[in-house]
């Protein structure tokens, strides 16, 4: 890097140089803030102590530059561009009271901590990879064991278990699977059954409660669970097309008919 | 590395004086930990400074690890670092699975327990049903049967019997404990219903189970 | 099932008795030697006898491995056993050749180290360009860094911390001994400062991305 003093506000000769040298390789940046900090160090002062108007003016440099070399820059360090520029008019002019933002010296400022921050970061980067590391200056086992999954199935069976096994086996002539005791129950079956034996003689109109089994009547669950099958039954069998079934209003009874010839 | 001169005047210098044994205990320590696999003492002299006796900081550092619990073993013709055998559990993460027996199982147990010593015949006779090989050599494997002596007829078949495991599995101090089905039948594990006439055997076979543990338990204890 | 109360015998035994504090150190250094991985305090407790203090058995063996060939060595809240540094030169022949990370890659794993919990935002403030997926990929590949708590902030971003194995390669204890860490955090270079004025709402989601940060830090530095 050539030499360059904080202090030559129009670019000497030098600091032309130094932009140059720095255009040539400017693939080389990580954007318009590592350019800047490369920058920077061409005014060889602590980071705290750089100033941003000149580091304005050496980018802006850089940047007509590269233009006048016809090197293409990618659109952020143009943005940097316009952003330099508009910061440098902040910082020359006298602040007018009435604009509204944030002062030339607040955005300098800003600037001036990402750079010392960008700086801190690589440098704390370097002193990282600089550090003993695991498998390069210390080492591992060479020698692993790894922990063996040992999977034990044990089987349980109480003696609860081995009686009531024992008692199936000595019982199980006897043994029938446990079933609901059906005394009370007319099932759909049963009722399909009992009006596919009728339906022959419904040529007219009839409730299906003429279908009821007889002697159902006496205890309500067994009527009940009758009814219910005996409807169900009536729905099959129009399923079935061999039956027809009406009901002229709401709870109404519903009558059923046979259904002729088709 | 920039170490390069450091190591050569290291070299140099160490042709006259080799690191002390201590130091050498350190590096051959290092070296068989780092290294994928045994190393020989010619390998651990060819890697440490010139002038090291390598076998001789092993004798050192084989010595530090006794009753450690890693130790420095000889495998072959070469040295590692190895687990101590008696801390290999510790490499192995147990992890038990409960399953509850199988029906089949449970069932063939149960006869085993109350009709021991009983032939595998036998037992299907029972059932009703084959036994799988499986069932047995499950059972067999568990150390809550084994196999009795031989029964007398022809063909001359294995008997099995129930073991001391089993009996302390479920808590019983002879097969003999075992509720009958009387009993089974008052506890209500049993359908409380007469038997039918279909089962002329039952009442016998009550019998002749009582009377079959009495010989197998006899058998169970003389052995 | 009956086994219920044999264990629990066992347990209630073993809490009266765990073995001796020698023993103990003996099974944490045959852990820790069998593994090349960081072993946590945790683990390595459900792995010993029940009563069993690993912690308590680590300071014994630390202090036994002071100075030695091989020293037990700490990483974050976990355990591993390490070839002295300065024994380096001697595991040529075990050296991995590491994948050379790029400048991009390593600026940005300092910043994620520094920085953390940090968003893809913030990390692209910092260094002024945008982060490519493929660096990100490479650490998170690596296992040098991994995701950590969504950040609160409109579009809950997802943000990035360094991992055990990070510390464990670069021999560091805790996040908290990153080198230079005190002097960036007394300069103020780890705050998150907002541009000034450019974005009204910069301030507001900044008191939550600091409140963030002493979370996850404290996260990171407490376990």
């Amino acid at each position: 890097m050539n030499d360059a003093t904080s202090d030559n506000f129009d670019g000497s000769v030098a600091d032309r140089l130094a932009a140059e040298a720095l255009i040539v390789d400017v693939d080389g940046f990580e954007g318009p803030l590592d350019l800047l900090l490369t920058l920077s160090r061409t005014q060889k002062v602590d980071l705290r102590k750089i100033s941003v108007l000149d580091l304005a003016r050496q980018y802006l440099t850089f940047v007509e530059k590269a233009k006048a070399l016809r090197i293409e820059l990618a659109a952020d360090y143009l943005v940097m561009a316009a952003w330099l520029a508009f910061l440098k008019s902040r910082l020359l002019l006298p602040p007018d009271p009435t604009e509204e933002g944030p002062s030339g010296e607040d955005l300098a400022a800003h600037l001036a901590f990402q750079l010392e921050r960008l700086q801190a970061m690589r440098d704390v980067a370097a002193k990282l990879m600089a550090r003993d590391q695991l498998g390069r200056d210390f080492f591992a086992r060479g020698i692993t064991q790894q922990v063996e999954q040992v999977r034990k199935v044990e089987y349980t069976a109480t003696l609860l278990d081995l009686m009531q096994g024992y008692a199936r086996i000595r019982t199980k002539d006897e043994f029938r699977p446990f079933v609901m005791d059906r005394d009370a129950v007319f099932t759909m079956e049963q009722a399909l059954e009992r009006m596919r034996g009728l339906i022959g003689f419904a040529g007219t109109w009839t409730a299906i409660s003429s279908y009821m089994p007889e002697g159902w009547d006496a205890d309500p669950v067994k009527w009940r669970s009758a009814t219910a099958s005996t409807f169900a039954a009536s729905l099959e069998l129009a399923k079935e097309g061999k039956v027809e079934l009406r009901q002229s209003d709401t709870f109404a009874p519903i009558e059923l008919r046979r259904r002729d010839g088709r | 590395m920039t170490d390069d001169t450091e190591i050569e005047t290291k070299v140099e210098k160490s042709l006259f004086e080799a690191p002390p044994m201590g130091e050498q205990e350190r590096m051959v320590e290092a070296i068989l930990f780092a290294t994928a696999e045994a190393v020989t003492t010619k390998e651990l002299n060819d890697r440490m400074p010139h002038g090291a006796d390598a076998a001789e900081a092993l004798v050192h550092l084989r010595k530090r690890y006794e009753g450690r619990g890693v130790n420095v073993v000889k495998v072959g013709d070469a040295w590692a670092i190895r687990t101590a055998p008696d801390l290999g559990f510790l490499m192995q993460k147990e992890t038990v699975e409960t399953r509850k027996l199988s029906r089949a199982a449970i069932e063939t147990l149960a006869i085993i327990a109350y009709h021991q010593p009983v032939t595998r015949a036998e037992i299907e006779e029972i059932r009703g049903v084959s036994v799988s090989r499986g069932t047995v050599d499950q059972l067999l494997e568990m150390e809550w049967i084994r196999f009795g002596r031989r029964r007398m007829t022809p063909g001359r078949p294995v008997t099995f019997v129930v073991t001391q495991d089993f009996l302390d599995h479920f808590g019983l101090e002879s097969a003999r404990d075992l509720p009958g089905l009387k009993e089974l039948r008052a506890a209500g594990l049993l359908e409380n219903r007469p038997p039918p006439g279909t089962m002329p055997n039952m009442g016998e076979g009550d019998v002749d189970s009582e009377e079959e543990i009495e010989e197998g338990q006899s058998e169970l204890f003389e052995d």
